[in-house]
């Protein structure tokens, strides 16, 4: 493991949408350069309410030791964060869990991400850029709003596909329609692997796309956490796989092996499965 | 440096410092976060015959100064520990408790045969508390014919130091405690996790899928203090106290109302060093109160 | 507007939320913060026949999302009650809950039969769950018998709606609930505080003069919630549910687990406008979801 | 009740001395003119921990609409207090309790002040002042820097006796010798009026001190509270008067009339009492 506890500065910290913010924090040296995908878990308060550290992807490394993330305010937690301010000091640990994968043998990487699910495909868009793959990006939200971070990828030179629920911006309708209209057009076929980040109805629309036009496809998975680093159990998923192949084994799931597991971590086997993995309706 | 060597029946413990089942996976995830040599002894998660899957997501709702859990005691079986995860914990300087669970009392004898014929098993923590599997845990732990048959059982085949682990789910814990201390146990811990539930109002489903859960963290450290300063007067075995503790003064707390050692639970999930804290913590407060020796300090609360 | 008229018994609220028993005083004391005409019910402060003094101080001290108490029951008495307290409160356009309490089962049902003879009573709210009193209070919370002697007699007595407050330091909070409802009472009540304990370290001694007092607040509200499921699932008459409501988010919890109303208790403390905003809350809540009727709330949990 | 909840902005917020602090805000004008000796009671976090408002007494009214609060860091309460910073907006209860009293016969005000016990005392003299009273202030602390408010009290032009107990400022030991040293010499004794503010047993030593040369005495007792206006019987304190008059009229104490109540409550009969009141032993 090459995670750990540390402290960090805030540096700046601004709402970039309605309840969107924006935080760079200072990267002590010692800590391992996160990879996209990867995650914190951050301790948001001071006291004991919130109790629990709350998981924020990297959304950028702005520079060797500066890091940024991206987030929304939900609930307690994401609220008593946007209250802080520069120069406090936040305790950390990570980075954690595994990042994306990028196959050497693919051409074009299609990204999907529904709201601020964009956050950690930022990275993987400047590392798919620098493998020198072609990037489709797919944002999608309810509203204007939730469009974010549109420049900074337009910067990058990818191709951008833009929807929202209420059509006050791009095309109207779920993002998962205008991805399906691309990934219809034959020749886009070849070569190609998905990226997908968003809200769990989200994510297995576009699972169920890529099984159908048999892309492969990479999911990052949110699940309340409580340690996120495989102690607690807390975070299970549960798989698709595993699960059909036991049930060919025998009824009895308690003779199974440890590594049939019904269940996998997302802090720990995740956040980023294959979207085969997942048993979408567990 | 003071003395902080406690004995929980044969077993000495060079500090009273542990950490709590299933808060601390098997040692090996908390390893980049703190040094396990320091600890005083590690309550490994619970571990039945076989592996069990557990309960399916979501299993952790946090709550005001707590957390909900419905884990539903998976783990990989006890050969897979025994062969993966012992192996592992016995190179550290530190004493490994396994905590057992079963759904019969038959399972529960065996898990702890099995594991008393295993090199590097220090004591065994008997689960008779668990809220979040159907059959056995709690069931055991919330009815005394139950909780007497289940310890003396063990005991039978078990010559390691034995520990009965409590449900605080009971009208009178003393009641239990006797009873475990009756048939053998060599020391008593509690608390296991309070049952509680949470709803989430938008979708009007529990928040987690079992229904109800485990409550822990600090926001029950009250009433575990309460029951150890209850166990404390109705027993003589130590009582290795839980529930809550974040910090030396709770650690402290705990000792002062009768618990010869305590272990850190949720407060791992959120401070991995809260455990080495603590250990410092009570040296920094013994040596300022000029006291030589911890045993000064169990249940030595003023009342 | 939603419509959330509620019954209780007999006793018709014009909407859910009241205010606990002993964290409103006899309602003058919040006057200058809340409306008190806004509120379903007002619940009094446990009165006994004779006036009592309480326990020594401190009585007070702060837990992570919560607060013990131990006061004792200090009281105006009865007489002092009907005289100065009730009429003051009979001019709000509230219902009035009277909250009582008695060392004997005889003194119980004398102070019923009083109050049941007393002008402005709307209902009686039977306090057989509190820890902070060495007779009577818990004592009749936590055995099945007692129960159901105290909740017989006062039955017996006492004309208006009765409603039996239990205790959540027992096993089985149904087992109690059955045996209150067997013996007539129209609602349940709960629940009352847990038993908790804190430590000073610097002194040594409890934080409360009595020891041990009763811990309330959120952080018990996981066990309140799940405890009213309970019992929602094992009686007909109607739950009137509390253990730390803070916002409408938490009413709503209460009342999808099976509460047909609710009380704010600790929370009036340190947000004297909680009944207000919680009343504002569930109004909204239903606009938006479209629902017209409170009762289609009542128990709606998906579960 | 003349007592509202209100918000108020923090104009000023400065550490005065180790662990001191003191804290400008805004009265807004539909709250009533504090009177020394009353408290507020103070929402110090935003969320359930700490839970309950934290009693501070009116250190000072500087201007119409500004008040002061001097408070010393204790536990989690005050501590988070003192990182709420400028422009953040305060839950306040208040002005709430009994303030002190100025007996128009008396023409000598003796204070007494324990470390932060100072607090409450400066708009006393002001007021003492106003009314024309000669002011004899005494400072106890166990350091130099318990020593507060000096200057502001030295401005009013009072006669100021200062001790520490580790003798780093002004005479060695307790305010309590010094008080003593002073009470004796004959003619300080006419038509004086006693204040105290600070540690119980200060307070109690004072008490005993006034009792001992017949001078009134007003203290200004701190309980734990929750709710601070009455309600929750939780800052009982008991009283000596009453007890021995119950222990006269009969052994069952449960016949008394609601009057003779062993116990008062600090935060609706406080918190200022008459030393003669209080059981300081109970
Ligand atoms: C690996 C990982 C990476 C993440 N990265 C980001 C990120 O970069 N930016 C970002 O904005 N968010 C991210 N999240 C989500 C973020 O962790 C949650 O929004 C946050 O923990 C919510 O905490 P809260 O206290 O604000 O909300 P709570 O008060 O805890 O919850 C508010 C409401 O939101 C819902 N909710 C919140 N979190 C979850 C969840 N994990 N699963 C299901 N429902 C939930 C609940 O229904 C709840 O009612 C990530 C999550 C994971 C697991
Ligand atoms: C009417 C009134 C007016 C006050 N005015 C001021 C003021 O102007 N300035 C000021 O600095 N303080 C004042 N106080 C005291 C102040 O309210 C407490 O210091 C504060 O509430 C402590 O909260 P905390 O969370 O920081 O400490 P906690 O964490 O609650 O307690 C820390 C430690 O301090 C001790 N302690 C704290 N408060 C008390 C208490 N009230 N009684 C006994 N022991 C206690 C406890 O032993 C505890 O271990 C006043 C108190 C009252 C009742
Ligand atoms: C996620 C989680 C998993 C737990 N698993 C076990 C377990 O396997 N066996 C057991 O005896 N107790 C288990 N417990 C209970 C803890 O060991 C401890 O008794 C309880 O959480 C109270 O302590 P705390 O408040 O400090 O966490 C678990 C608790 C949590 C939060
Ligand atoms: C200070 C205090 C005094 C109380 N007094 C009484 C009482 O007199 N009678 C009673 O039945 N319950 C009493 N209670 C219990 C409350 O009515 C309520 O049941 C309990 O506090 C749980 O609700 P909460 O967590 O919202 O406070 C008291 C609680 C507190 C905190
Ligand atoms: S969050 Fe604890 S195991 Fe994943
Ligand atoms: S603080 Fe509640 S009565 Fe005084």
């Amino acid at each position: 493991m090459d995670s750990k506890q540390f402290i960090s500065t805030i540096k700046t910290h601004t709402e970039v949408s309605p309840d969107y913010f924006l935080l760079s924090m200072e990267l002590p040296s010692e800590v391992k350069r996160p990879k996209p995908g990867q995650f914190f878990m951050i301790k948001v308060g001071r006291n004991n309410d919130p109790l629990l550290r709350r998981p924020l992807s990297i959304h950028r490394l702005i520079s060797a030791d500066t890091v940024q993330i991206l987030y929304r305010v939900r609930g307690k937690g994401t609220r008593v964060l946007s209250k802080r301010v520069l120069g406090e000091r936040l305790d950390i640990l990570g980075p954690l869990g595994k990042g994306f994968e990028i196959p050497s043998q693919i051409n074009e990487a299609i990204l999907v991400a529904g709201g601020v699910g964009i956050a950690p495909l930022f990275p993987l868009a400047e590392e798919l850029k620098r493998a020198g793959k072609s990037i489709k990006l797919f944002i999608g939200g309810k509203n204007r709003e939730d469009i974010l971070c549109e420049d900074d990828f337009r910067s990058l030179g990818l191709e951008i596909y833009i929807s929202t629920e209420d059509g006050s911006y791009g095309k109207g309708g779920l993002v998962t329609d205008i991805l399906e209209d691309y990934i219809q057009t034959p020749d886009s076929r070849l070569q190609t692997q998905m990226y997908a980040c968003g809200p769990k109805l989200m994510l297995k629309v576009v699972s169920e796309i890529a099984r159908f036009y048999s892309l492969p496809c990479y999911v990052s998975l949110e699940e309340r956490m409580a340690c996120g680093i495989g102690a607690c159990l807390g975070c299970a998923v549960k798989t698709r796989v595993q699960s059909s192949e036991l049930r060919v084994k025998g009824k009895n799931s308690r003779l199974r092996t440890p590594d049939s597991r019904l269940y996998r971590l997302v802090c720990k086997d995740g956040p980023v499965f294959n979207a085969e993995e997942i048993d979408w309706d567990g | 440096m003071a003395d902080l060597k406690v004995k929980i029946g044969s077993l000495v413990l060079k500090n009273p410092v542990m950490v709590a089942s299933g808060t601390f996976g098997y040692g090996e995830e908390y390893s980049p976060y703190i040094d396990l040599n320091i600890l005083g002894a590690i309550i490994t998660k619970g571990i039945s015959l076989h592996p069990i899957d557990g309960n399916p997501p979501p299993r952790i709702w946090e709550t005001p100064s707590g957390m909900l859990n419905s884990i539903g005691l998976q783990n990989v079986g006890a050969k897979a520990f025994i062969k993966e995860k012992l192996s592992y914990l016995k190179s550290f300087d530190t004493k490994i408790i396994v905590n057992i669970f079963g759904t019969t009392v038959k399972e529960y004898a065996k898990v702890a045969e099995r594991l008393f014929a295993t090199q590097g098993v220090d004591a065994i923590e008997l689960n008779i508390s668990c809220p979040n599997v159907k059959k056995g845990g709690m069931i055991f732990g919330i009815d005394p014919k139950s909780t007497k048959k289940v310890v003396s059982a063990v005991r039978k085949v078990c010559g390691l130091p034995l520990i009965a682990k409590l449900s605080p789910n009971v009208t009178d814990i003393t009641e239990f405690a006797r009873i475990a201390e009756g048939e053998g146990a060599d020391a008593i811990s509690l608390i296991n996790t309070l049952l509680g539930l949470a709803v989430d109002v938008e979708t009007r489903k529990p928040r987690l899928a079992t229904i109800t859960g485990g409550l822990s963290g600090p926001a029950i450290k009250p009433i575990a203090l309460r029951m150890i300063w209850q166990v404390a007067k109705a027993v003589k075995v130590p009582i290795i106290g839980m529930g809550g503790i974040c910090s030396t003064e709770d650690a402290l707390e705990f000792i002062l109302a009768g618990a010869t050692a305590i272990a850190v639970g949720t407060a791992n999930f959120f401070n991995p060093n809260t455990a080495s804290e603590i250990i410092k913590g009570i040296n920094s407060y013994m040596t300022e109160k000029g006291i030589g020796d911890i045993k000064e300090l169990i249940g030595g609360m003023y009342a």
